[in-house]
């Protein structure tokens, strides 16, 4: 299981989820609507790195972050 | 690592303890951007959210960056509520010559704001409501939404 | 007016000063850089001339083209002698955005190199020695030995 | 009579001249040993303005100032 975090204003608690690519992960997410709306706009991040290749393996225990968008200041 | 105060900064201890510290360890500049809330649009505060181990990441690659010309990066940020007129963000940079510290100071402050992981909010009568017109997608944004 | 200290800034309450006065008036950033006496060649000191009433009259156009930006501008500087990882030059700019006073920081602080009516002496045994070889002409010089 | 000063490393106590206009102060000034290795790396301001024509006219009581190369920070 993975467990997915919502930063910011997406306001969700965070899941925990069955996935072993982010592909699968992007499917899984695509069905919830509270999530779906903010998928566009959202940078991820795996185990607190920046991703940006669908390709990205994942395995048990892995964290994956939904960051809106940001500003700081 | 980034500062987090809870609520404003104090700004004149912050400032006062960064030229303290730096002043002779034979830095011939100084720059520092303070950030403050302005009071406009009815806010009574900002609010900000911070994903703490994000933001050390970015800021200690911009500290590695800078430190690989000789300067020194500090910085500071509030989470929670940050009143008008009190600050949010504090930054200093130390560097031998003025050059580097000048054209840094800019590019450090343009890319916090494009790619820091922190999220503001405007808080209208007690209530806190995202500031999504003036928030800006991460670089990689909407990886999650390609077919 | 330029604030003109009797040798060394007191720097941490002078920037102290400049923030408190400044931050419940709108301003949505504040920029600052500071100028401190680095040790090398054998310097004890930095000792310098100012020639006030040219001081000020370049600085209150810079303060004029600032206003025009909305923009606020503060600086003070030293006079006779500032030993080394002492502070001789301080300047402020406070503004409603953060460009301007990111960009305007840097034209001023390279504005006020070249036309500042300032002289830079060397301290070494007690003795000044003028920085001639790294000082820069002022705009319009030579005007006497032309032909 | 126009009043002359030698600002920073010029060093030297300011001269009372007769001259009526810059280029008459630029000729006594260039006969000068002292002063003359300046003339070339100086600006000049008069009345505490900077000017950058020789025909600026001077009258009585005038300050004619002489800025050598300068460095502030």
């Amino acid at each position: 299981m993975v467990k997915v975090e919502f930063l910011g204003p997406i306001g969700k608690s965070p899941v925990e989820v069955d996935a072993s690519t982010l592909s699968e992960l992007a499917e899984i997410l695509k069905k919830d609507p509270e999530v779906a709306q903010w998928l566009e706009q959202s940078a991820v991040a795996v185990n607190d790195t920046m991703v940006e290749s669908l390709d990205v393996k994942l395995k048990c225990g892995d964290k994956v972050s939904l960051l809106p968008p940001v500003c700081g200041g | 690592m980034v500062l987090i105060y809870n609520g404003p900064i104090d700004v004149q201890s912050l400032l006062s303890s960064w030229y303290s510290a730096e002043h002779n360890r034979n830095y011939g500049a100084m720059v520092t951007f303070v950030g403050t809330v302005r009071e406009e649009a009815g806010i009574e505060a900002l609010s900000f959210d911070i994903y703490r181990p994000l933001l050390d990441k970015w800021f200690e690659g911009w500290k590695r960056r800078l430190e690989k010309e000789g300067a020194l990066l500090a910085m500071a940020h509030s989470e929670g509520d940050v009143p008008v007129h009190t600050s949010s963000f504090a930054c200093a940079i130390f560097s031998p010559k003025r050059r580097i510290a000048l054209e840094m100071l800019d590019a450090f402050v343009e890319d916090f704001k494009a790619n820091a992981p922190i999220w503001k909010y405007d808080v209208i009568n007690g209530k806190r409501i995202y500031a999504k017109e003036r928030s800006t997608p991460m670089a990689g944004s909407g990886l999650l939404a390609k077919d």
